[in-house]
């Protein structure tokens, strides 16, 4: 790996340290002489997403090395699993990426749920299966809204979110947040959903239905985005699937892996998921991939309201939970890809081990595969279309 | 001494000292800029002299895209902030050759100028036309022909640099095909394109 | 395929090499020795039965005097079948090495650097390490090994480790006041509002949050009353803790108070 | 024509001729950035600041004068490793070529500073000269960021230069003349087929589109600001700069938006009629109305570049290189020689 072998170069010390500003090294192995600059982009950078950091070598425009440096928001949530119970985890787990809070709610309850082997009741499911979509909406709206503000283009992060405000405004109806939701429990949800929720929620799905027309309409109609992303860090389906890339990248590539529909969870085996592919694995198909999965997203919330069923939203769950001994792996497709918790139990009230399994993490390892031999403008294109949280990476 | 005379004095001290400045100077950059003052000193004083459009020619060719150039190309290869040491061992060599052309070069103008006296009144674009368009015309042409062939030629030479060079070729990517050696195509097209566009302007 | 075929397939495999497998809620875990490691992972991928393609993850777990584990988990988006491979790093806690897969899997890189952070393990064969991809350039110690302490618990134990009995009477009611379906609305069909009453609803919150601090049925001016003494008490604690060390992390207070 | 800012004597026509110049330049600047802020959130569904005013006036119209204070009282830091003198000149060396070209801009019959024989030579030398400043910012902040920006930049002046003068050639070819009143009062002339009475707009309405396409290639406007793509290389050469000479950075870049869309307006769309053919009142009414009708022009302009900004995604440096050398400058060249070719065969 260029990145590691880079590191080992420098004797372990990554280049860039505060100092040498200006340093630049010649190279004299060609008869052109160029200078490679060193940048650093992030920590602090606009187009980051947070605190990533990737050390680059350019040329010119030209990005002959790139090196992403995580590790700034490492919040080492795997120790601190270890010390919790299961229902705090819920807690915790709602941290890590920030914008899938409820998948990732969802994710933990799943396993905990299996282990114990607790039957959740039907229309708990249901709310969960709807509020994972509403959430994957809310979540691809914010990255709609940032990929074209990356590109230059200031007004969809406005548009998109007003639909993110409404989104969060119906979701803090029924769970009492914003972004952390912490709407799970063992054996079903916190609480039933307020008065008048699906009939919000029956008049936001045309909403976002038609706006999201208008985003496709404001961005994939635009020639200039069309220059922008067309053939622009092309990722190949081999190469996805070896890094573990997962979600609207892989989907990209026309691998069409979604837990969804492969493993499906919740309710996601009686409603209809449609997994939207593209082809050529480039940051136009990837955005599109996006807006198509919002979508999907707004069909699936509609069959969950047509299935709501009445009854408890809860399960009768021992006073402590605790999980018997054993490992499940619990996959889930989260907005962002696959995510993943593989638990650990010794039988206690706390994990032994909690393993968070994060798209951004793999996603983020494969960039700099795309990111050696582009321009730098189009670093911005790959690294606002392989959709990451820094959260999800460091955890 | 009338006003004129006092701004033609003040246009030529800035301009000397900027020019001085632009070879002592330590840092290349710096004496890129001072270059800029000692080149619109020049035109200011084109322009005391009634030659409004030479001035102005100045300040578009020179100033806006030569010198732009030549921070251009500095910033792309190196341009050190600071002081730099400079170990030129032709450092007496190049005054010696410097004062020598100086002063053959005021010999030669005061033996042919002498203290002829300078009518500065304006010379009106379309008499510049006239002469250029009418009573130059085929000259002119000829020079323009020859500056189109070195445009060519010189597209040509970078061209053949870009396919062969030792930039390692990564790939059929067609974003990668675009990435053009930015310094060398600006460097060729945009002097001559400067005059071209001297040209045209000059048209009545 | 199903798990049971996937473990046949590795028994045939590598026969004594196969350490162990295990099948558990349909996943299959096959421990191989660590000499068989890169083969196993190449068989996962390359072998068409089980065309693993999809590098999901790996991970490593801490096995106390046996030293560490490391488990790969491998998936085939064709098949749909799921692979754990796990291997015992040889070693024991001082000097735990295992063969990295790096060659194999090209996601393997960052996963490997991940472990070798958390748990020490050292990847042969790995590209690079170095730097510690999680933790800062100049962090001692592994953080994941269960004898790496967590310094907020040693400064202040954890309030759950109480058994549940032993909890405050306050916890409340909750089972007392089960009612089952009183919670649930009768939300059917399009547009209808789920009617519902507060309290019972709130009952079976607290029954669906076994003992995350609810108190079901009660009063709610005692609940106001209630919460101001904990913040109180918390604002308490808090100073309490600045005047002394001032360490332990404040997110780790809310031990008992829980979610809500 | 003479201007109407002469007086009998030469230096106090001089100074009041500056001190008008630059009060227009600094209220001009203020007026675009605040239609830009309000029309731009207006587009996007939002409204922005809306109770800094002025006196009775709200709608947010304070809210520049107030930032305007703000960057007076930041701090002005210098990086510790930058050039001291050429970073602290270098927003200074921006401004001015702006502020030069407003000088033979003319707004309405008699309104101008300076009707130069030369008036749009001059004007486009002294655009080409902003990029000095930016270079010098650039380079003198020691940060790579700036560096890049900069030379960007620069790459990116030389390319539009070209198509901005020989847009403004093509003018004067067929007004016959480099004076800029002048070439409005042959624009407004102008009669095709002896019967519709046109701006040069019409006939050389590829020219208005290189032209202004340049132009805003030349103010690093959207969709061609790859030189302050704050997404790439967060700011280009402001990156490093604070309070009043950031601010002088963005007097530059609305002005410039003001004064190159006059320029637009001088050159392609009759100046200070207010249609084609138009017959302007002598004297002061006719100076107001003329001035009124420039300035409603350019603001029109300026507002296209605004909605331009709200509605593109940036291009790409090599994008726009390409864009610039392939398409807009052999464009620019086949029109002057189709315009030139018309001039001859029609008198």
């Amino acid at each position: 790996m260029t990145q590691a072998a880079a590191a080992d170069a420098a004797g372990g010390v990554l280049p860039g340290a505060p100092g040498e500003s200006l340093q630049v090294e010649v190279r004299s192995d060609g008869d052109l002489q160029t200078q490679d600059m060193n940048l650093n982009i992030g920590p602090q950078h606009p187009a980051t997403h947070g605190v990533l950091r990737v050390v680059i070598d350019v040329d010119g425009e030209r990005i002959v090395r790139a090196q992403p440096v995580i590790g700034y928001m490492h919040r080492a949530f795997e120790k601190l699993a270890e010390h919790r119970d299961y229902r705090q985890i819920i807690a915790l787990v709602n941290r890590h990426d920030w914008l899938s809070a409820f998948c990732n709610e969802v994710g933990v309850a799943l396993a905990v749920e299996r282990m114990m082997e607790l039957e959740v009741p039907e229309r708990a499911q249901w709310i969960r299966t709807m509020m994972c979509e509403w959430n994957r909406i809310m979540n691809h709206l914010m990255f709609v809204s940032s990929f074209g503000l990356e590109l230059g283009a200031i007004t969809p992060m406005f548009y998109a979110f007003r639909e993110r405000e409404d989104i969060q405004n119906l979701m803090e109806s029924a769970t009492g947040g914003r972004l952390h939701f912490t709407y799970t429990r063992g054996g079903g949800l916190k609480d039933d959903l307020p008065l008048g929720f699906l009939k919000a929620s029956e008049e936001l799905v045309p909403l976002v239905r038609r706006r999201n027309q208008e985003y496709r309409d404001l961005l994939l109609g635009n020639e200039i985005f069309h220059a922008r992303t067309k053939g622009v860090g092309a990722l190949e389906p081999e190469v996805a699937l070896d890094y573990g890339v997962t979600g609207p990248a892989l989907h990209a590539t026309g691998v069409a892996e979604d837990s969804r529909v492969t493993e499906p969870y919740l309710k996601y085996d009686e409603v209809d998921v449609t997994v939207p592919v593209a082809e050529n694995g480039d940051s136009y198909d990837r955005f599109q991939v996006l807006l198509d999965r919002i979508d999907a997203s707004c069909d699936i919330i509609e069959q969950c309201l047509g299935n709501l069923p009445a009854g408890p939203f809860a399960a009768k769950t021992p006073k402590q939970v605790k999980a018997p001994e054993g490992a499940i792996y619990v996959r889930t497709e989260n907005p962002l890809g696959q995510g993943g918790y593989y638990l650990i139990s010794d039988g206690g009230k706390q994990p032994y081990r909690l393993r968070m399994r994060t798209p951004s993490f793999n996603n983020v390892q494969m960039i700099p595969h795309l990111l050696e031999g582009s321009m730098l403008p189009d670093m911005i294109a790959i690294m606002g279309s392989v959709y990451f949280v820094v959260g999800d990476v460091d955890r | 001494m009338s006003v004129p005379d006092l701004f033609m004095l003040g246009a030529l001290v800035l301009g000397g000292a900027a020019a001085l400045l632009v070879v002592t100077a330590r840092n290349v950059v710096h004496a890129a800029l001072y270059l800029v003052v000692a080149l619109v000193a020049v035109a200011a004083a084109f322009l005391w002299m009634g030659a409004e459009f030479l001035a102005w020619a100045q300040v578009l060719v020179y100033v806006g895209a030569v010198v732009v150039l030549i921070l251009f190309g500095l910033m792309l290869t190196r341009a050190p902030i600071g002081p730099m040491a400079q170990h030129n061992e032709n450092r007496k060599f190049a005054v010696a050759v410097s004062v020598g052309l100086f002063a053959l070069l005021m010999t030669l103008i005061v033996t042919t100028v002498g203290d002829a006296t300078l009518d500065v009144t304006p010379v009106r674009v379309a008499d510049l036309g006239e002469v250029l368009y009418v009573q130059w015309a085929f000259p002119f042409m000829v020079l323009g022909f020859l500056l189109t062939v070195a445009l060519i030629g010189a597209l040509v030479l970078a061209r053949r640099e870009e396919g062969e060079g030792p930039l390692p070729d990564e790939g059929p990517d067609d974003a990668r095909d675009e990435r053009e050696r930015a310094p060398a195509s600006s460097d060729v097209t945009s002097a001559p394109g400067s005059g071209d566009a001297g040209q045209q302007i000059g048209a009545p | 395929m199903t798990p049971e075929e996937i473990t046949d397939l590795f028994l045939d495999r590598f026969g004594d090499r196969l350490v162990d497998r295990e099948i558990a809620y349909g996943q299959a875990t096959v421990t191989v020795a660590p000499d068989v490691l890169v083969t196993a992972a190449r068989v996962c991928k390359e072998d068409p039965r089980l065309d693993c393609r999809l590098f999901d993850f790996m991970t490593g777990v801490d096995l106390g005097d046996e030293g560490f584990a490391v488990i790969t988990h491998l998936y085939s988006p064709e098949q749909r079948h799921q692979v754990h491979l796990r291997a015992v790093a040889p070693g024991g806690r001082e000097d735990p090495r295992l063969p990295s897969i790096t060659s194999v899997y090209r996601g393997a890189n960052w996963q490997e650097r991940e472990i070798w952070d958390m748990f020490g393990i050292v990847f042969e064969g790995h590209p690079g390490l170095a730097p510690r991809i999680l933790t800062v350039e100049n962090f001692e110690g592994w953080p994941l090994r269960k004898d790496f302490a967590l310094t907020t618990r040693l400064a202040k134990p954890w309030p759950g480790e109480k058994e549940e009995s032993s909890a405050p009477k306050r916890r409340g009611k909750g089972t007392a006041t089960e009612a089952k379906g009183a919670g649930s609305s009768e939300a059917e069909g399009a547009g209808s509002s789920e009617a519902k009453g507060a309290g019972s609803s709130e009952a079976s919150g607290a029954l669906a949050s076994s003992g995350s601090g609810a108190e079901a049925g009660e009063d709610p001016s005692d609940r106001v009353a209630r919460a101001k003494a904990k913040a109180a008490e918390m604002r308490r604690r808090k100073r309490a803790e600045r005047e002394g060390a001032g360490e332990g992390e404040q997110q780790d207070d809310h031990g008992e108070e829980g979610s809500r | 024509m003479e201007s109407i800012l002469t007086f009998d004597s030469l230096l106090f026509t001089v100074v009041v001729k500056v001190l008008v110049i630059v009060a227009f330049f600094l209220v001009a600047a203020l007026v675009v950035g605040y239609l830009e802020h309000k029309v731009m959130g207006h587009m996007q569904d939002r409204t922005g600041p809306m109770e800094a005013g002025l006196g009775p006036v709200k709608h947010g119209v304070g809210q520049l004068v107030a930032d305007g204070a703000k960057f007076i009282q930041k701090e002005d830091i210098i990086p510790r490793s930058a050039d001291r003198w050429v970073f602290a000149i270098a927003p200074g060396v921006a401004l001015v070529p702006t502020l030069m070209i407003l000088v033979v801009i003319p707004f309405g019959p008699g309104v101008w500073a300076e009707n130069l024989d030369l008036g749009l030579f001059f004007a486009l030398a002294a655009s080409g000269v902003t990029v000095i400043g930016v270079l010098m910012a650039g380079w003198a902040s020691a940060n790579k960021f700036s560096l890049m920006g900069a030379i960007r930049d620069a790459a990116q002046l030389i390319a539009y230069e070209l198509p901005l003068v020989l847009a403004g050639a093509a003018v004067a070819l067929q007004a016959g003349t480099l004076s800029l009143v002048e070439i409005v009062e042959r624009q407004n002339e102008l009669v095709l087929f002896d019967t519709i009475p046109v701006w040069y707009g019409v006939p050389q309405v590829i020219g208005f589109g290189l032209f202004f396409v340049a132009a805003m290639a030349e103010l690093n406007r959207p969709p061609f600001d790859m030189p302050i793509a704050d997404s790439e290389i967060i700011a280009g050469h402001m990156t490093e700069y604070t309070g009043l000479r950031y601010a002088f950075f963005m007097l530059s870049e609305y002005a410039g938006m003001v004064v190159l869309s006059a320029l637009a307006v001088v050159l392609f769309l009759g100046g200070w009629y207010p249609w084609p053919g138009a017959d302007l009142p002598d004297g002061a009414w006719g100076a107001v109305i003329g001035t009124v009708t420039t300035i409603a022009k350019t603001v029109i302009l300026a507002m296209v570049m605004t909605w331009a900004r709200a509605t593109f995604p940036r291009l790409r440096e090599d994008q726009l290189q390409r864009m610039a050398w392939t398409i807009l400058i052999p464009l620019a060249l086949a029109q002057i020689v189709v315009i030139a070719i018309v001039i001859v065969v029609l008198p």
